[in-house]
Order: structure tokens, then sequence, then C-alpha cells
């Protein structure tokens, strides 16, 4: 384990940024933290997680795939790609960490999504354990262990250091990248911060939230209850929780005309969307109960069922705060699991 | 590897004839730039096509693996996209990415089985694929029967097909009942729906069934093979959705755990029974 | 108030006059509020809340129920019921197939001012008078109501109800506000710090359309932005032109019908300050074409399809306004 | 590209019923206008959408006109009123947002106007060549 003083962190941001593009979570205007590309004066965000994910780094809102030439009856193709540059973000939550596992299994299992592996392969991430967790975490109801973040390099802020412990050959990288402002040293800080987050985890209003009633084959028990029609009565069809949400990862893919040519590129799609599904011959999901159904059914049982018994919800909690009706996945769990036990 | 599933970058189709089929359906075919057959599939695979700028939609590919020159696409008029291909004519390119999805186990469930094709209106282009195939390897399968309806004569997609070449005498062992929704003129087949057709025909059921078409009649003809007999691990079917991108990423084509895209779209009816009723 | 609330609700219901009643309840934490709809005397005894954090407006969710035979009841507050005339007034929603109580509105508490303050891990925040009691898993902290009110609710513009079938409460009245203030605050900027506001702003869009889904003046039953057919529909902005534009647009779109119930800044996720466009084009059609509150009274003509033969010409932008 | 090169782009959304005939009067005339002025003939002033001003923006516009008839002129009666209203709020949103005044203009030209025509396109290239390109309302996308 390495340590550094807190005051020293500008200089570790300045020489990770004399390498490589350096992007921490930093306060925007009105009060959200976001992560920025670090320049320097850029503070550090006290906030415990950014407004958005971190899996545009991977995943972004939108991205090229491909581009057209027309003339004519002719079509000519130009394949956009660039090797991506080296990257490093700073300060991932255990949660957003866990949640790039997630999207791996999706996007790199075969046939390998090329976009996200290029940029996947060049992001170094460096984690960073909470102190501090909100009432609307329930990571730990996903098994993280918000203490022990995973990624290349997890780091640990106390009061007057932080230290660093590198998890992958990456992170070694990055550890060795920066070794000149780093000291080593045994881990009691962090230990006995472990210990006193641990104990306010316990407290929190979720810490009993329990994934057990779901799980693959539980499509049947849960499609046709009846609950869904309550739980999705007030739901807008907006998109804020999937945009929001680390793990949500569907697409859709569009062509823009430049007026020289066509580019085709992929955006975030929603479920809640009313044209998500939407064919000229008609829509399998037509109100908004069905769309609200796919998208917990998806996280709580369809993927676990395709994915070892992994849930697509790292309980993150940002559905939880940013729902305009607050209507989110821990209702949804309660609800049904409720009706589960009886 | 495929670099087109990996990118979703397409490859450049030549349309090399057009023809109408019926008065809301055209038949395509496609080649490389080369000349040559762009992509291998096995029956029931389907195939990318996109007109840069207007869209991008997933189609069954017609013509049958057997097929060393061109693939085909069977196309109804009926959204942004289809408008423009009825709209194109030969030597325009295209854009073609695949194949995706499973195809029918014509190798293995199919072989030496008697099999009974059911297709109502354009359901016949995934069909014709297997039958196709099932044909120039004729001895690998029993009797062949093949149903197929439309709502009128000049509906009846691939007509000029099915009688100069399936319906030919030199067929051995296809028989092919044709049959149209409404009375007509210069018609004297049979008149009615497919799945009551089916059900006067009354197949014995040691043979495996093969549906495509609308849902409504996919649902009655479904209903009415389980009433002469069927199981329904005789039966398979081919789905359609909204599909994006074909690789079972893009999250929208699914019906409960499974990806039309990837898992399917050819669907034994025990393994589609069990998923939500959603598609 | 919620007692009384309760109670009429559960009388109307008993009575047959209405067959549900559209109100809030509690989600996970006291500030989590929920439209629903309540059927049964039970569900209102268990869940019907009315309190400081009922923010929600209500009106467009008696969208889905105007096509029932039987009355809903849905609770309006004072700026609730701009938007439900204003509903009523472009044939949005049928008047016969609601029973609208006006309730009072005291201000509404904005969470987010109290998390923008450093709170986290809040397990409770009870509003008793001027005083926000925060009891949170890292301490207490009380709060000066107004401190923490909705920014909406610090420029409330009424407290009078324009559309009901009766009133809980006295009858309030349309108050003075400086709602414009940050309006020409903007405006005596230079172009150049304009361009850099906004874009700070815009670019954290997300085009997640909740501003939209939550507008009850947005109620087409098809977008623009999502009509393939209309050549700007987008999923993502892809780039900063793009951003702009459904903003401008999707302000453009309410101008003149927006009636400022703030719910567009209210449910971004990234706190755009989005009711800074649209107070924007009311203060200019005040400017303009005379005083105009959308919502004021059923049957009003929306001042974007109507015009006097004196109105200002377009130039008078160019020469520096109003 | 250095200033004096610059050539903006104009989109001049012209009225079928006058500002477009008065272009076409200009044309018979030998009026001389800059050949960068791309007109676009609408129905009538009023047919013009928000829409329109910014895509043609996003489409590479440096500048875009209206052009419609007199206030109480119109073909049909009002259609030129309702323009009225909606380009200045239009304009005043964009101004508002930091974009250049100066690049969006309405103007009222008769058939008979062949001259206020080209004086008009005269007047407002100048003005947008000194403006110099649209940065504030630009989609790179659509850029060479």
């Amino acid at each position: 384990m390495y340590r550094i003083p807190r005051e020293k962190l500008d200089q570790l941001f300045a020489l990770t940024a004399e390498k490589e593009t350096l992007y921490i979570p930093t306060d925007a205007t009105s009060g959200i933290a976001q992560f920025k590309k670090w320049n320097e004066g850029m503070k550090m965000s006290e906030k415990l997680k950014t407004s958005r994910s971190a899996k545009d780094f991977f995943f972004p809102q939108t991205e090229a795939l491909v581009n057209f030439k027309i003339s004519g009856k002719k079509i000519d193709i130009i394949d956009p790609r660039e090797e991506c540059e080296d990257f490093v973000i700073f300060g991932v939550r255990a949660c957003d960490a866990k949640s790039f596992e997630i999207l791996d299994s999706v996007f790199l299992v075969d046939p390998v999504d090329t976009y996200y592996k290029n940029r996947r392969e060049h992001g170094t991430i460096v984690t960073l354990a909470c102190s501090r967790p909100s009432e609307s975490c329930f990571c730990t109801t996903f098994d993280i262990d918000p203490t022990e973040p995973a990624g290349d390099v997890s780091a640990w802020m106390t009061d007057d250091s932080v230290y660093f412990k590198a998890n992958t050959e990456k992170g070694e990288k990055y550890i060795a990248l920066v070794s000149s402002l780093l000291e080593e040293t045994d881990g009691a800080d962090v230990d006995a911060q472990k210990v006193a987050t641990k104990e306010i985890l316990g407290k929190l209003p979720f810490a009993n939230l329990k994934k057990d009633a779901f799980g693959g084959g539980k499509t049947e028990q849960y499609f046709g209850s009846p609950k869904w029609a309550e739980l999705s009565e007030a739901c807008l069809g907006c998109g804020t929780c999937t945009f929001v949400c680390p793990t949500c990862q569907c697409y859709d893919i569009r062509d823009f005309d430049t007026g020289h040519g066509i580019n085709r590129f992929r955006c975030w799609d929603s479920c809640m969307y009313s044209d998500f599904t939407k064919m000229a011959h008609g829509n399998p999901r037509l109100s908004q109960k069905e769309r609200f159904r796919q998208r917990f059914m998806h996280k709580l049982v369809y993927y676990p069922e395709n994915h070892d018994e992994v849930f697509a919800c790292v309980g993150c909690g940002r559905c939880v705060e940013k729902c305009p009706i607050s209507m989110n996945i821990v209702k949804v769990m309660k609800t049904l699991g409720e009706e589960e036990a009886k | 590897m495929n670099m087109n599933l990996e990118t979703l970058i397409p490859i450049v189709g030549v349309v090399t004839e057009v023809k109408q089929d019926t008065p809301d359906i055209k038949n395509f075919r496609v080649v490389g730039r080369d000349g040559k057959k762009p992509i291998q599939h096995m029956p029931g695979q389907c195939a990318m096509v996109s007109i840069p700028g207007v869209g991008e939609a997933m189609f069954s590919i017609t013509s049958s693996p057997t097929n060393e020159d061109y693939i085909e696409f069977e196309i109804k008029k009926c959204g942004c996209l289809t408008n423009w291909l009825h709209m194109i004519e030969a030597g325009q390119e295209i854009t073609v990415r695949g194949p995706y999805g499973n195809a029918f186990p014509v190798d293995d469930a199919f072989a030496g089985h008697d099999l009974l094709i059911i297709a109502g209106g354009v359901g016949l282009a995934p069909v014709r694929s297997v039958i196709n195939y099932c044909r120039h390897h004729r001895d690998r399968y029993g009797k062949i029967d093949i149903v197929y309806g439309s709502r009128s004569k000049e509906d009846l997609a691939f007509y000029d097909e099915i009688i100069n070449e399936w319906m030919s005498p030199d067929e051995k062992d296809v028989h092919v009942h044709l049959t149209i929704d409404r009375e007509q003129e210069n018609w004297d087949g049979h008149v009615g729906f497919v799945p009551n057709y089916v059900k006067e025909l009354g197949f014995d059921t040691d043979k495996i069934a093969i549906l495509c078409g609308p849902p409504i009649m996919i649902k009655f003809t479904l209903a009415g093979l389980k009433e002469i007999g069927f199981s329904e691990q005789q039966i398979y079917t081919t789905l359609e959705l909204k599909m994006k991108c074909g690789v079972g990423k893009c999250g929208r084509c699914n019906v409960g755990s499974k990806y039309v895209c990837k898992d399917g779209p050819v669907f034994r009816m025990d393994e589609l029974s069990e998923l939500p009723d959603e598609y | 108030m919620q007692e009384v609330m309760k109670k009429r609700a559960k009388e109307l219901l008993a009575s047959g006059e209405v067959t549900r009643v559209i109100g809030w309840k509690k989600n996970e934490f006291d500030y989590d509020i929920t439209p629903a709809v309540f059927e049964t005397a039970e569900a209102i005894d268990r869940d019907f809340v009315y309190d400081d954090f009922c923010g929600p407006n209500l009106s467009k969710f008696t969208f889905q129920h105007q096509k029932n035979d039987t009355k809903t009841l849905v609770f309006l507050k004072p700026c609730d019921t701009y938007s439900m005339t204003q509903m009523v007034t472009e044939h949005r929603v049928n008047r016969d197939a609601l029973y609208i109580i006006g309730i009072p509105c005291f201000g509404k508490i904005d969470i987010e001012k109290i998390k923008a303050d450093g709170m986290t891990g809040i397990l409770s925040v009870t509003s008793e008078g001027a005083d926000v009691k925060v009891h949170t898993l890292y301490g207490d902290k009380t709060y000066v109501k107004i401190d923490v009110m909705a920014e909406r609710c610090l420029a409330c513009k009424s407290k009078y109800h324009t559309i009901y079938d009766e009133l809980i409460g006295e009858e309030g009245e349309v108050m003075e506000t400086d709602r414009f203030d940050q309006v020409k605050e903007l405006e005596a900027m230079t172009p150049d710090q304009r361009f850099e506001f906004w874009r700070g702003e815009l670019s954290r869009c997300i085009r997640c359309n909740a501003c939209r889904n939550a507008c009850p003046a947005c109620t087409c039953e098809s977008c623009v932005f999502d009509n393939p057919e209309s050549g700007i529909a987008q999923k993502a902005a892809a780039d900063s032109f793009e951003e702009n534009m459904f903003h401008i647009i999707r302000a453009f779109h309410v101008a003149g019908r927006c009636t400022d119930c703030g719910e567009c800044s209210r449910v971004c996720p990234q706190h755009i300050p989005l009711h800074l466009l649209n107070r924007k084009f009311i203060s200019d059609i005040n400017g303009y074409y005379g005083e105009y509150q959308a919502g004021e009274e059923v049957g009003q003509r929306a001042p974007l399809v109507n015009f006097t033969k004196e109105d200002v010409e377009p130039d008078v932008v160019a020469k520096g306004g109003k | 590209m250095s200033m004096n090169e610059f050539k903006p782009k104009i989109v001049a959304f012209c009225c079928n019923w006058c500002s477009y005939a008065g272009a076409d009067l200009a044309g018979t005339n030998r009026l001389n206008y800059p050949a960068d002025v791309k007109i676009i003939r609408v129905p009538c002033s009023c047919r013009v959408n928000p829409m329109f001003i910014l895509r043609a923006f996003q489409r590479g516009a440096d500048g875009v006109i209206l052009c419609g008839c007199h206030p109480g002129d119109c073909h049909y009666t009002t259609g030129n009123y309702y323009a009225r209203r909606r380009m200045t709020m239009l304009f005043s949103m964009l101004d508002y947002l930091g974009i250049e005044k100066e690049r969006t203009r309405v103007e009222w030209v008769s058939a008979a106007e062949g001259a206020k025509f080209a004086a008009v396109m005269n007047d407002f290239v100048k003005t947008v060549t000194e403006l110099g390109e649209n940065k504030r309302l630009e989609d790179l996308r659509c850029k060479k």
C-alpha cells in the first residue's frame, strides 16, 4: 500500500495529466458533481457520487459507428474508428467500478464490441472507497463492498492522506507513473476507516434490502404480477433512470445526414421510451406498464438468468435520487419481494 | 472472425435484380461488389439491410444457402425503409451485415423427417429458404408438405416458383397446398384461412411442423396443430421484433431473457411457451 | 390539512361522486413523493400524504383517467391549477371527467438544496412552521424553511386557484413576484457571457426527456423529437448544436402556454435551470404584447396564436429589446 | 480563412407572393446582390417554423433572413402577423442564448420592390460578413 498526503493530491493529478488524460469528479455550478478533464486548479468534488455514472467513459452517450459517402447508386463505407488514447479516471466509486464488469459481460462477449473494447483497454480506473455513504446507497445488497472497491487501483481517502493499492497490471503501471510522490506504508488508517464505514453501512435505510427473491428463472413468477400496474402508474416515461444508471446499456443506431455524407452513430436508448420497440406493424410493449416492467425484469430476472446470477444493478442509488416521481428499483424490489414472502 | 458482427460496420451489397412479386412485395437479389455472394448463411438466418440515411432493419434471407451466386430478400412495403427499398432499381447499392441469429435445424432435428411447412403472406420468405434447402438435399428428408395461404391469388409470394418448381411433376414427394382468403375469379384452388385448411387437410403427426406468418395465423394454426396431435417439440417458428444491433447488445428485441436476434429468430414452440407473452 | 383532505377524499369516494383520487404518497424517504391513484378509503388512510415535499404537479396525471366513465378527484395546488386551466383551454383534458379540489400551498421544500449544503445520509426531514429539521447519519441540522424552499416557490406567482370544484382552506391572491430577476440578470450580461453561461448549463443535458414528459403543457401525442419524419428526431444530442436546438424548441413549443409551474427544472436530473428559458419567453411576451399569464382563465387566446396590427417588428431584438 | 476571403452562406426564406417575386424583379432589373444568398421559396412567411431557421444554421448557414409581405398585405390576410410574433420571440431567445442577433433578420419586401430586395440582401450579407463565420450555432458534422 502507498500513501500520499492529501495536500499533495494536486501534484499527483498534475503528474498524471502530464502523461495521460485525467478525469476527476468536480462540482458543476448547480450543485451536482460530474467527471471532467482535469486541468490546473480544478478541485475534486467532495460529493459521494457524480450525477451521471462513469459508464460514459467506455460507452459514451453518442458514438460514431460508420460513415457513408453516397454518389449516385454507389455507397462507400468509411470506418471512423481510431485507437483511443490512454486515460485515467480518478475517484470512481465501488458501485460504478462493479458496473464496468456488468457492461463487460455484455459488450466483451462474442461478438466483441470493438468500440467499447477500444476504450476499455485504454482506460485506467482509480477507484475511491466510500466513507460517507448516503441514504440512497444499497450496493451491499448486490454484494459490493464500498470499502474495498475494485478497479485497477483502489484508493482510500482519510482526513490527511490518500492511500493506494494496485489491483491489476494497468494499476501497477499507474502506481509506477506517480511513484515519485508516493511512499510505502501499512494500511492501519485504512483499516480503521473500513471498520467505521461498515458500521455506517449497517445503519443505512436500505441495509436490509435483499435480492434473494429475484434472479434467473423467476420470469413466470413476476411477469404477470398485478403489482406492475400500481408501480408504473405515475411513470412519466422519461429516460432519467436509464441514463443515470451505470449498468443500463441499451442503445439505438441512427443515421445523420450531414449534407455531404451519412454518419451512422449509436446513442443511448431507454426501454422506458414509447418508441423503443415500435415497429412498422405495431409495438409489443404498448403501455408504460410493459416498458416499466421490462426495465426491472431485465435488471432483476433476465440479466441474472443469462449471466450467472449477477444482477444488472449495483445499488448506486442514482435512480432513487433522480427519478422525477421517485419510483425506483428499491420500491420495486420491496413491493414484489413482499408478494414473494406471502 | 466476422468483422461486420464485431463492428456493426456493414458491407456494400449491389442489388442486381428487383422483381415485383406481389402488389406490395418485391424480391431483391443482392451480391457483393465483387459479384459474389456477400454472406454465407443457413436457412432462417437474417441480415441487416440498410439504405444509409434512411434506416436499417432486419430481414430474413429468403434464398437457400445452396444458392452459390447471390442472396435474396423478400420485402413487403410497410414502413419507412421498405418504402425506400421499393423505390430502388437494379444497380443500386445498399448495405448488408450479418448473418444474424440461429437457423432452422435443417441438418439435425429436421434430417430424416417428414416436414410440414405452413406459411401465410410474406411469412413464406424465411421458410422458402428451408424449402429450397430441403429440395436441394432431397434424399435427407421425407415427405414435404407445404401449406401456403395469402389474401388473394395476386398476394401469393413466389407464385411462379411454386407453380413451376415446387409443384413440378419432377419433384419427389413435395406437396403444395395453396389457399386464399376469399373467392376470386380464375382461382379454382382452396379458399379459406390457413389454420382451418391445415385442420381440413388433417396431417399425420409423425413429422415436424414449421410455422411462419402473421401472429394471428400462428396463434390459430398452433392451436389447430395441437388439436390434431402435434406436440410443441415438433413445431418450429420464427419471430420478428424491432432490432438495431443484431448481436444481442442493444437490448430491445428480448422476449423475457431471450434475444430474438441472437437466441432466435427460430424458436421451438416449447421454448417459446416458456417465455412471457410479449411479442 | 392532510387530514382534512383525506376525509374529504374518502367522503367523495363513499358517495360515489368520484371513483378514484389522484394525490401523493410517500415513497422510501420523507422527501420522496410519488403521485398516486387511490381507489379505496383504506389506501387513502394508509398512503395519502400532503406535506411540504408534495411538489409534483398533478395536472398531467389526470390525462390517463379522463376517458373513464366515472369522475376522478384531483388535488391541485394554486400553481397546478394554472396548468390545469391551460390544459382545459386547449381541450387536452376533459373537464367533466374531473372533480378538482383546490388546496393551499405554503411553499415546497427542495431537497436538492439541503443536499447541496452537504447533507447526506438523510434519515428524516420534518417541516414544522418555519423550521426544517434534518436528521442524518452524520449529524442533525435545522434550516429556516425559506432557505431550502424550491426556487419556483420563492418566486411564487400566485396563491390563487384558477380552476376548482371546491376549495379546502382559504383562497389566496395573485402575488407580486420577482421571478424575472434572473432573466434580467442574464439579459444584462454580454452575449459572450450569456453564451458561456448557457453552454455550461445545456452541455450537461442528457436528453432524458424528463422536462418534456413532466411538462403539463407538453401534451402532444407524438412529440416532434420522436417523429422520424420531422427531420430533427434525436435520441441524444450529438453535439452542442443539438443540445441548443432541443432546448430552444422545447421552450418555444410551450411559449405562451407555459404557466411557469417549474416542473421542468424540478425534474431535471442534471439541475439545468430550464425555467429560465421559459421565463424569458414569458417576460418577452409581457414586454412586447402586454401582460399575459397562461392558465389564468379558461378560453384565453395564447399570445403566439394571436396578433395585433401594431405589434413590434422583429428587429426590436437587434435594436436592443423592449 | 482570413476575413476578406470569408463569404457567408445566407439562407433567405422568401414568401411566394411577394419577396420571391421581388427577387425575380431584382434579377430582371439586373440589380446585383451576392450569389451566396440561397433563396428558399415558402408559401407564406408564416410557413417558416423556428426549426427551419435553426436547421439552416445547422446545415452551415451563417445568416438567415425571412422575407414576407408587408404587414397588412398578406396573401392569406394574416399570416405575416403571426410570423412577426414568432420570429420576434425566436430572435429574442437566440440573443438570450448568446447567439449573435445580427445573424437573423426579418424584412418585408413586396413583389414590386426589386430594388429593396437587392438592397436588403446586400446589407444583410455585409452585416454577416463582418460578423464572420457562424460558430455558436454550428453543427461540426455538417462542415467539411
